[in-house]
């Protein structure tokens, strides 16, 4: 990152925005100081960037729809269950998982900030972190699916899930019609990250 | 504290934007300000209840004209300035020599030890959860009301969701308290319970049909409802 | 609306910048504006209640933002572009005008009947009190809830004073109702009542001792107090 | 006001801030399509830079402590009461005058937008307008005060007063000790605007 920073800066070295040079200035001074690890925000980074996101969350849906026992422990345990897969740690202590039906549909969100559950989603896209989301879906949840394109009948009731403490929540979504012959990896690909959230459904290609 | 950040419910903020294929990180310095924050760049936050506390207390101007990782980088600036390991003269000196001299690389610091016990520790994280003695006051079935709160300092009760009647749907055990926590006056672990609210109890008249709202309570931001 | 100009209550504002000998304007356009606002220049806004909402209406970030005539301007700017008045192309290039050529004088137009007019309608103001012929539902001295109204519209219940318990301490007749009023949709009157609300009712723990506020609510925003 | 805006453009030309130019540029658009009188805005500000202003408070308040009979019409029907002086109009169409005493003290203000008794009083400071003000007095009104210099015992009952609809308030305070010998005139000259919204007491010189 560093490396690039600084190609970035060789080749349109005006091209820097306001945060980007204050963020170099402080990293350069806080490294000079002896208050940081490069390496170490370069891992955690590559962490984030490349190792863990939704595709832990669709590994997860995938499992609990093929093994009805082990759906049976998601439920009870989100933490543990997710830890069977190898999963969990920052942001991730304490999983629970709610379950979408023909008849309940879940959403998650965080009003006061931007809680979300890294190990199996990743960090949250800018506009799960936005205050327009942060502040409309716990007043009008259907509005706000309906600009995701879910039109969820008045039938269905709308559970939304505000992250007010410590415990994260991750949305098992219902498994699509027609997927029956289709193998846990086939349907792991399937599962969106906006589907994990409640703002998508599951849907074959 | 009753600050801009405790947003639910409000209008105004417009539509949601949705960007297709978004990338983990936007720019390169919003990987630097990310790391910065997690390896306890400069002064760590003695909590994560501290840090979010730290990042409600911006400006109130800042807070609403700021992206995300906008915020963090602040937030990482205050401390290091209020800790007395940055100055301020000394951060825009830094900024005017790389405007003036864009070449200059950031310096480096190598320390694996510290990269592998970083990284180790976002692979076991900072459970919340505390053994107590005092039994949970609340079971699971209880109708509840949340209590009118308004401290100076940190909450996780928003303001949306006070004095509001709703039912226990689960219990969590003891969880570290942030109200305390994140000023640094103890962890005074407390049962923890998920209440679930209904539209029409939050918002009245114009609630949208068959919805409710589940929050993550403490024990004493609730009373049993004996209406 | 739940806007932030719905601000009792909140913290981060920091500490009332008091000026001693504070003169009416503190810049000559403020005199301008505050002109153009009440001479209806433009656009005149329908009622009070109109102009109020357009100026909640305003994004929050500019609300935080501008100072108190800054915000009327943007309002009048916006009134008359919507209304087609104005074009923002047309603002802009005579902005660039008066940049490049700051010589060049604001054209004046002389109206003394209208400028009679409008001292006269100052004067004698725009006294909202109206006759109805339903009789009032509470008397002086009842006790009443407040509702928790969060219509998307214009509101004078502000979020602080939601659900609370008080008492019916004066009764106005009735009046013009802002909610209603606001939207074009009829003048409505409402019995007006002056609610007292202790400090504790609405702030719980953190309230400062032996105090009351003091709101004026229309019927419709309270129930009486049954507990 | 326009000829002392362009003579200002004239010798300070490059001074314009932001605002001022804007309001230049819609004036002067305004003006040519015929939508505004540029006199009835010079009498309208002259109104309330030169007639209106905390004085007439002021007056009022100094007949009420003179003549007891006067005060009883003015705490009962303020509206009629200050009209017998000749004051009222816009933004003082339904006033009513909250009354200081040793046990009481009334404060007010409007937390919704910034509402104040224009014909008494005139046009509100920056301060009562300001975010801070409608902010705090609602919440911590001693906290307030005391900033305003103002240390009120607890034994005092503080009364603020939101305006939330068009009626406006008006605090009478409390009459100075040892002020018996002077005239009403002499009265109304102490009497400041700050001791009008209840920020502040009436105090001889």
């Amino acid at each position: 990152m560093s490396k690039q920073e600084s190609r970035q800066g060789h080749h349109h070295p005006r091209s820097l925005s306001g945060p980007a040079l204050r963020t170099k200035a402080i990293e350069s001074l806080l490294v000079e100081k002896g208050l940081l690890a490069s390496d170490a925000i370069d891992r955690v980074v590559e962490i984030y960037e490349n190792e863990v996101g939704p595709l832990n969350g669709a590994k997860v849906v995938a499992r609990a729809w093929c093994d009805p026992e082990y759906k049976r422990r998601l439920l009870r345990d989100g933490t543990s269950a997710i830890a069977e897969l190898g999963f969990g740690g920052m942001q991730g202590e304490h999983m629970v998982v709610v379950e979408n039906t023909p008849r309940v549909h879940n959403v998650i969100c965080c009003t006061l900030c931007s809680c979300y559950p890294w190990p199996i989603l990743g960090l949250p896209p800018a506009w799960y972190k936005s205050l327009a989301y942060r502040s409309r879906i716990v007043r009008e949840p259907r509005a706000v699916l309906h600009e995701f394109g879910l039109d969820l009948p008045d039938s269905v009731e709308i559970r939304v899930w505000d992250s007010s403490a410590e415990i994260r929540y991750m949305v098992l979504p219902q498994r699509p019609p027609g997927s029956a012959k289709l193998s846990e990896a086939q349907l792991a690909s399937l599962v969106t990250r906006d589907a994990l959230v409640g703002v998508g459904l599951v849907k074959l290609p | 504290m009753n600050g801009v950040h405790d947003v639910g419910g409000m209008d105004g903020f417009g539509r949601i934007e949705y960007e297709a294929n978004e990338p983990v990180f936007h720019e390169p310095w919003e990987r630097r300000v990310f790391g910065m924050a997690l390896t306890g760049a400069g002064v760590p936050p003695k909590s994560l209840d501290a840090l979010r506390h730290e990042l409600e207390r911006l400006d109130p101007l800042q807070y609403l004209s700021s992206s995300y990782y906008e915020r963090w980088l602040a937030r990482i600036e205050n401390a290091a300035i209020e800790a007395g390991l940055l100055s301020r003269d000394e951060i825009a000196d830094r900024i005017k020599l790389f405007t003036t001299d864009p070449e200059q690389p950031v310096p480096r610091l190598e320390d694996p030890e510290r990269t592998r016990q970083i990284a180790h520790a976002l692979r076991t994280g900072r459970p919340t959860l505390r053994r107590v003695r005092h039994k949970p006051r609340f079971a699971i079935g209880d109708k509840i009301i949340t209590r009118n709160l308004n401290p100076r300092g940190h909450t996780r009760l928003p303001r949306y969701a006070r004095g509001k009647r709703g039912v226990i749907v689960a219990h969590h055990g003891a969880h570290v308290f942030p109200d305390s926590n994140a000023h640094g006056l103890g962890e005074n672990p407390q049962h923890l319970y998920t209440v679930r609210i209904s539209a029409r109890q939050l918002w009245g008249d114009t609630a949208q049909v068959k919805a409710h709202v589940h929050l993550d309570l403490w024990e004493s931001y609730l009373e049993p409802d004996k209406a």
